[in-house]
């Protein structure tokens, strides 16, 4: 009934992961789990191969050592659309909105997958193509009342402010209703009260909708905060894993990330 | 300024997103249905439907065509006018191969064929992007020329590689004279407009829309990429390949590959881009602006009764042309369709300024 | 055998002379990012002027240096007024716009100078020679040398000189290059110039091969495979690119075309680079591109 | 959206008794016109519909599910929240099984609340959401009898856990089962109400000591509600917004008895903050608005107007011009010329159209305002606009409806004539008081203030003072405790003359001073930002508030505007006495902060006489300028001292007209 807190067993697990670009390494044999229902973080300094990371998670990247597993899929590779059809939804670290579209349409995107009329339907408009719209329409406009965006439903987003656009790029990954959600830096270039709303939003999404997030985040206040388990990240390697006192306590993080602040 | 929408709200999700959500748009639509079906052809002179008017309407379609694949799904094409030659060629030999069928049939069949080979032609889209894909559909451009003239079976073995275009028949109606011919290509074009808005305001216009804003993220999101570049690409040659074949039957009355060569395609292009890239209504505006110049130009040289030599004109109208598709990517990118919008915005925030 | 290198290598030197008009669009791809789709439409104003020029009475080196001078002042003028107020735009709205400007060219170009076919004598006889049984036009060595001589010459220009490495800078990373202090405006202007030079050479040696005319444009329909092929970035590739084709072409129309009718060399080097991109998108010579998210 | 099985009501039963009460109503409109549109609420990005049978049916599970918990006859039903249609449905279960409900101001911070609870000793509560709830849990343990908080929108309560409390949902499910359970138990709870029951309890504001319940029976609210409509020839098929807070009595008249009384359909906004725009789309047809929200949209569209290009910008003010010229008086149907007629239908076309369709005016047939008084300027602005804009004047004890500016008898310094079936009439000392249906019942729990404020013979003293002018209009000036006198005799109304200062762009705050005096003398404060216009277009720098409002042109601004006053007040034998003789200029704005303003920015005139008390002896001596040191509280907090040299100014005075 109430999901909250509740944390269940590994939906996700990634072993021995290593990616490189042209020679440059990028990620060296990281393993990681994520269980459900849980918030974990993964920090670490620019370049420690954060966002890599969610890229080898929803198919972006390839992987050229170590596999995946998702649900119990494993797999050494996987194409991001495969990702999404299993529940993977995500947003990026420079926002990847469809700007030349509304709000409301780039949401709409994040339905493509539950929508299954074919082309000549939509020619017409009619009957079945018509009940999906408005059918998925209305799960759209309650995402859009979730993130309190009502007012901005029709505005193109391009031309939309940082933070607002951060929360429609949440809304398009919410309207997938993913059982894992991957954000990179969701909080990036906010001020004070949108970090707050954003939080509120991360937080309200997990405890209503059960859904696992996994989160890039600078802000260790941010990551302290609404985190069940923190993995940090340094050149690639993985340094430190567990929750955010244990984190916070490990000489290693502290040496290569925290430094002296803490 | 003409708008009044206070008390036009919506109270269900169908008619928030009709086509024309509001009622004032609602009525000149009516009213311009209305004038095109049933006043023009009673009015129109057979040069104004003729020479005006269809030419038009069947470059209109070509130009959402291509619309559709460049506006929409962001896959440029420099072989537009390839794909309208595949549906002109086609449906002439549906008509001459298969006694009896029906011409509207043998139209689809025509589009279905061009689309097909659209298809064969947006395979590469998979893999390569850019100019590098326009290049791709300049091979398009050149092989189906080539092959139209080379190969005397597309032409029936009609010793001038020219061919004729048979009477044609719908619902037992003889299609002969200049308002019937306008008629039939209007409905025809009517109703693929309707049918493309529809399209692009549905899931799938969205995925077109997605793949060309931003790829990566639409294939996140699960959008398949090739099948939506693929069904960008068959139904905007579908679209072409039909205004290829009424070009070809309605207006010309035979069938040439010199009628849809390179230029011609670069001429689709201009109209998208004076139009309106991403814009249905722009594909109108760019195929009004781009069939009027000329006409215009050479009224402006009779006018000189001579004095200016129509090769002389010619080149103005290339001048012209290259100038204008610079003016507006320049000035305003996305065309016709969106300074039609913008006065809009602005009748109906009437008088403020925003 | 004997047959089969003499049209190799008859392909090969025209092959060379595609290179040379490649080599404009890889100039002002490496500087700029634009495709170039007016660099036909140049090479035709560059013949144009010069052999109009020429027809008034104008000693060759001097309308050559005339010619040079006006194809200079075009690409200046062309950056100044399109280009620049297109910066932000997406690369295929520049693209575009290129187009636009090869209608533009060859519009004013047809104005100003009229539509009527011109010859061209560059003075050399198109008479083959025999090299070791293997008969060689003239003309196409002379061409080619030509080319080569140029393409060698830019190349270097890029790699050792300081502006060359500016110019690399530049299309590598614009804002870098502003950064580090590289004066764009001026740069951009430059390879504009050096395009409308390149133009020129093109221009006089198609035109002195087909006549100066219309058709003159439609080399850069020639050279687009060739870029497919080496790569938009890569001068070398453009030379590379060019001989695959020059040759592929020559050969597919004497051993293919009898078999399928001919007549195929306009569309054989699209198919085989398309052939080719399915296999390697980025090019021979490209720089691979990997996508950041 | 509404319950799938509409309410069947008995449209076969023999004649109903009398519809004396609102459930009566509400039933009775699901039978006759079970169809139409009775509610809407802008939700999901669409109009959200409930038919009025839907409507019906709605309530019913409401109050079967209210029931089913233990809601009784007479007791308090507390409601909290903006307008949303589960709140005004509440409000009609609540009625149906012969409760009061009492609608809670929603901005009122949790403290605020615990009087009014407890005053009216609310058992339930009906909330609109997490954020009224908080507020009520933090207060719980004071409100021994409030056992039960129903709560609108269910975001963010998944972990409330508390005795109790019940999301809307359950409330409804358990009231649908209780109908199954109990078929006729509905029916004959609205049967047992009738018209002489208390309907609703409506809290005053309280400026003075703490609120009051203001207690009214069906009688007095149908019967004020149907003569208003019959009077202004409303029909079901109005368009309303509601968006006024659902405490204040106008919402309650408006938005509830009319619309029960009449059958038209009520919209609710989206948020408080999608007013506009959603008044844009419904386009009222009737509409209420208090003064400060007219002249905020004027604002908006002077605003805007300056950001036009220069042609518009002459022909929205040449056809305004002529619209404050022709417009008003074709409002009020006085003859006028073909040629003014052509060009205000041109007008019409070009400005006032477009611009009432900006507004979302379009459509409105009938737009009143009340509360407080309403510049000439802005009420001319809407009445030139061929908007049928009406001061009236009102109050809680009456229902709102005391006077009412008749059709075409309209003038901007006067409330109208009494209202249809009420009497008014003027005490001895200056008081208004009114007599007629809406009169209230009672004070909840206040048997010493009922007295005090209602006469044994139905009199009821409203506090403001007032005089009927000429053609019978009653003319507010204050409250009736602030009118002082003059020395020579005659009625000092500071207010009313602060008010007519206000009226004037250039003037922010008024203080005006004359009781025991022979004449009035007035503060000013200007607006910074319009008079920092006018100066900029004059090319005269300033460096802020202080240095602007010193300056010599400033100062011979302010005095023209308040000739005009002078002038005006000479024309009215009643008032004419009162012109203002001398006045100046702050050198600081007034201040919440400094305790110069109160909250809700209402002049502090006593605090303000005795702190510049310097200044106002000034004002009555000969002295050209004065001294004033006085202390200011910084924004950030820090507190300090501004000396200044303040220039006094004499102002015209223009002879008394003749009575």
């Amino acid at each position: 009934m109430n999901p909250h807190r509740k944390i269940g067993d590994v939906i996700l697990k990634a072993e021995n992961i290593s990616l490189s670009f042209g020679g440059v390494k990028a990620l060296t044999n990281i393993s990681l789990d994520v269980r459900e229902h849980e918030i974990c973080a993964i920090i670490g300094p620019n370049g420690a191969g954060k966002s890599s990371m969610l890229n080898v998670i929803n198919g972006v990247y390839h992987p050229q050592e170590g596999r995946v597993s998702y649900k119990g899929h494993v797999r050494d590779s996987m194409h991001a659309h495969e990702a999404a059809r299993h529940g993977i939804a995500r947003t990026f670290q420079n926002i990847a909105l469809f700007k030349g579209m509304s709000v409301l349409d780039n949401i709409m995107t994040g339905r493509n997958l539950k929508m299954h009329t074919n082309f000549l339907q939509q020619a017409l408009y009619w009957g079945a193509t018509q009940r999906e719209e408005i059918r998925h329409r209305r799960k759209v406009e309650e995402i859009i009342d979730f993130l309190q965006i009502e007012n901005i439903r029709k505005t193109p987003v391009g031309r939309l402010p940082y933070g607002l656009q951060k929360r429609v790029e949440l809304g398009r990954a919410l309207a997938a209703e993913p059982t894992l959600l991957l954000l990179d830096e969701p909080m990036a270039g906010m001020n004070v009260e949108e970090k707050q709303d954003m939080c509120r939003f991360i937080l309200d999404v997990n405890d209503e909708f059960g859904t696992t997030i996994v989160l890039i985040e600078h802000d260790m206040g941010v990551v302290m905060d609404i985190s069940d388990r923190v993995i940090v990240l340094d050149y690639g390697k993985k340094i430190g894993d567990g929750s955010p006192e244990e984190v916070r306590a490990n000489p290693d993080v502290i040496a290569a990330y925290l430094g002296t602040s803490h | 300024m003409i708008y009044r929408e206070a008390g036009q709200f919506k109270i269900n999700y169908q008619s928030d997103s009709a086509i024309l959500p509001i009622v004032q748009d609602r009525m000149f639509m009516i009213g311009l249905m209305v004038v095109s079906f049933l006043v023009i052809p009673v009015l129109g002179s057979d040069y104004f439907l003729a020479g005006i008017l269809t030419p038009f309407l069947i470059l209109s379609l070509a130009a959402l065509g291509l619309n559709i694949l460049t506006g929409y799904a962001g896959q440029l094409s420099l072989g537009s006018a390839a794909f309208m030659a595949v549906g002109a060629f086609a449906t002439y030999n549906f008509m001459i191969r298969i006694p009896g069928i029906p011409l509207l049939l043998a139209l689809v069949l025509g589009g279905l064929m061009a689309a097909l080979v659209g298809i064969l032609f947006g395979l590469p889209s998979l893999r390569i992007k850019g100019f590098y894909l326009a290049v791709a559909t300049l091979a398009a451009q050149f092989f189906i020329e080539w092959a139209l003239t080379k190969f005397g079976w597309f032409t029936n073995y009609s010793s001038s590689g020219v061919i004729s275009a048979p009477e044609m028949q719908v619902f037992g109606i003889v299609i002969d004279s200049a308002a019937k011919k306008y008629l039939f290509t209007l409905a025809i074009v009517a109703l693929l407009t309707l049918a493309a808005k529809n399209m692009v305001r549905s899931s799938l216009g969205r995925s077109w829309m997605a793949v060309r804003d931003m790829d990566v993220a639409a294939e996140v999101i699960g959008i398949p990429i090739l099948k939506t570049k693929l069904l960008a690409f068959a139904i905007s040659s579908f679209y072409c390949g039909i205004a290829g074949a009424l070009w070809a039957f309605v207006l010309l009355g035979t069938v040439d590959p010199q009628a849809f060569d390179l230029h011609r395609s670069f001429q689709v292009l201009f109209m998208i881009i004076v139009g309106g890239v991403g814009s249905i209504l722009g594909s109108y505006l760019g195929a009004a602006f781009i069939v009027l110049l000329p006409i215009v130009l050479n009224l402006i040289g009779q006018l000189f009764h001579g004095a200016i030599s129509t090769q002389f004109l010619s080149n103005m109208e290339m001048m012209l042309f290259g100038g204008l598709i610079i003016f507006f990517l320049i000035v305003e990118p996305l065309g016709l369709a969106r300074l039609w919008q913008i006065a809009k915005e602005k009748l109906r925030m009437w008088p403020f300024p925003h | 055998m004997q047959f089969f290198i003499e049209v190799m290598v008859g392909g090969l030197l025209a092959g060379v002379m595609y290179s040379l008009v490649a080599l404009g669009f890889v100039l002002i791809y490496k500087a700029s990012g634009v495709f170039n789709f007016a660099q036909g439409a140049l090479v035709l104003f560059a013949a144009l002027t010069f052999v109009s020029i020429e027809k008034m009475g104008v000693p060759f080196w001097i309308a050559l240096a005339i010619t040079l001078g006006i194809m200079v002042l075009m690409g200046v003028a062309i950056e100044r007024i399109v280009l620049r107020r297109l910066v932000n735009q997406p690369p295929i709205s520049l693209f575009m716009a290129t187009i636009g400007l090869s209608f533009f060219i060859e519009g004013l170009a047809q104005t100003v100078w009229g539509t009527e076919v011109h010859g061209l004598e560059l003075g050399i006889t198109d008479e083959p020679f025999d090299v070791m049984g293997v008969f060689i036009s003239k003309f196409d060595l002379f061409a080619a040398t030509l080319s080569g001589v140029l393409v060698a010459g830019l190349a270097l220009f890029f790699q050792k000189t300081k502006l060359g490495r500016a110019l690399r800078a530049v299309a590598d990373d614009h804002q870098a290059a502003l950064s580090v202090g590289i004066p764009l405006k001026h740069i951009w202007a430059i390879v504009w110039a050096v395009a409308g030079f390149v133009a020129l050479v093109a221009g006089m040696l198609w035109g002195s091969r087909l006549g100066v005319q219309f058709a003159l444009t439609l080399v850069v329909l020639k050279a687009l495979p060739v870029l497919i092929l080496g790569g938009f970035t890569s001068v070398p590739g453009a030379i590379v690119g060019g001989l695959i084709v020059g040759a592929g072409e020559k050969l597919a129309e004497v051993y293919l075309g009898p078999f399928i009718g001919g007549g195929i060399e306009n569309w054989f080097p699209y198919m085989l680079a398309l052939v080719f991109l399915l296999v390697r998108p980025e090019g021979l010579f490209g720089e691979r591109h990997i996508e950041r998210v | 959206m509404a319950s799938p099985q509409a309410l069947q009501v008995n449209a076969h039963a023999p004649s109903r008794p009398a519809l004396d009460t609102f459930p009566k109503l509400l039933l009775n409109h699901a039978a006759v016109r079970g169809n139409r549109p009775a509610m809407r609420e802008k939700d999901l990005g669409i109009w959200q519909t409930w038919s009025w049978a839907e409507v019906a049916a709605e309530v019913r599970a409401i109050a079967c599910g209210l029931a089913a918990r233990g809601f009784a006859r007479g007791d308090r039903l507390a409601i909290i929240g903006d307008n949303r249609p589960r709140l005004y449905w509440s409000m009609a279960a609540a009625q149906c099984l012969g409760g009061v409900p009492v609608p809670l101001y929603q901005d009122a911070v949790a403290e605020e609340m615990v009087f009014v609870l407890q005053d009216a000793g609310a058992r339930f509560a009906v909330v609109e959401d997490q954020e009224q709830v908080d507020k009520l849990l933090e207060i719980r343990d004071r409100l021994p009898t409030l056992t039960h908080i129903i709560y609108d929108d269910p975001r963010g309560m998944r972990h409330y856990q508390h005795d109790g409390l019940h999301s809307f949902a359950e409330v409804l499910g358990d009231g649908r089962v209780h109908h199954d359970e109990h078929p006729h138990f509905f029916q004959s709870e609205v049967d047992g109400v009738g018209a002489d029951d208390i309907a609703i309890m409506l809290y005053t504001s309280g400026t003075t000591g703490n609120p009051k319940g203001v207690a009214h029976t069906y009688h007095s609210m149908i019967v004020t509600a149907r003569n208003s409509i019959e009077a202004e020839g409303l029909s079901d098929q109005e368009e309303v917004l509601a968006y006024l807070p659902m405490a204040w009595v106008g919402d309650n008249l408006f938005s509830y008895a009319q619309s029960m009384v009449a059958g038209f359909c009520v919209s609710c906004p989206e948020s408080s903050e999608t007013v506009m725009t959603d008044m844009r789309e419904i386009g009222p047809t009737y509409y209420f608005a208090p003064p400060r929200v007219y002249e905020n949209l004027l604002t908006q569209v002077t605003i805007r107007m300056e950001d036009a290009s220069p042609l518009k910008r002459w022909m929205f003010n040449y056809f305004m011009e002529h619209a404050r010229k022709t417009g008003t008086r074709i409002v009020d149907g006085q003859p006028v010329s073909m040629i003014d007629r052509l060009g205000y239908w041109l007008g019409n076309l070009l400005v006032y159209g477009p611009v009432k369709n900006v507004l979302g005016f379009s459509r409105i047939k009938l737009a009143f305002t009340a509360g407080e008084a309403i510049g000439p300027e802005l009420f001319d602005f809407y009445r030139a606009l061929n908007i049928n804009i009406k001061q009236l004047y009102g109050s809680t004890e009456a229902y709102v409806m005391v006077c009412v500016q008749p059709n075409g008898q309209v003038k901007p310094d006067t409330v109208g004539t009494p209202a249809p079936g009420v009497e008014v009439k003027i005490a001895d000392s200056g008081e208004v008081l009114f007599r007629g249906p809406g009169v209230f019942h009672s004070y909840w729990n206040r048997p010493d203030a009922t007295a005090e404020t209602k006469t044994d013979d139905g009199w009821v003293l409203t506090g403001d003072a007032g005089f009927f002018d000429d053609d019978g209009h009653l003319k507010i000036i204050d409250r009736a405790k602030d009118v002082g006198k003059f020395t020579q005799g005659g009625m000092f109304a500071p207010k009313y003359l602060e008010n007519k200062l206000k009226f004037f762009p250039y003037i922010k705050e008024a203080v005006t001073f004359g009781d025991g005096r022979d004449h009035a003398t007035a503060f000013i404060n200007i607006d910074l930002s319009a008079v920092g216009n006018w100066a900029e277009k004059r090319n005269l720098p300033y460096t802020g508030y202080t240095d602007l409002a010193g300056q010599a042109p400033v100062y011979e601004l302010i005095r023209e505007c308040v000739e005009k006053i002078n002038a005006d007040l000479a024309r009215d034998p009643r008032l004419g006495h009162s012109q203002i003789k001398r006045f100046l200029i702050l050198h600081k704005e007034l201040d919440a902060d400094d305790g110069e303003l109160t909250r809700t920015r209402k002049v502090r005139r006593k605090f303000i006489s005795e702190r510049y008390g310097v200044l106002v002896e000034a004002l009555y001596s000969s002295q050209e300028s004065c001294m004033i040191d006085a202390q200011v509280k910084f924004e950030d907090g820090r507190v300090g001292n501004i000396r200044a040299t303040l220039k006094l100014c004499d102002v015209q005075t223009y002879p008394l007209a003749t009575a």
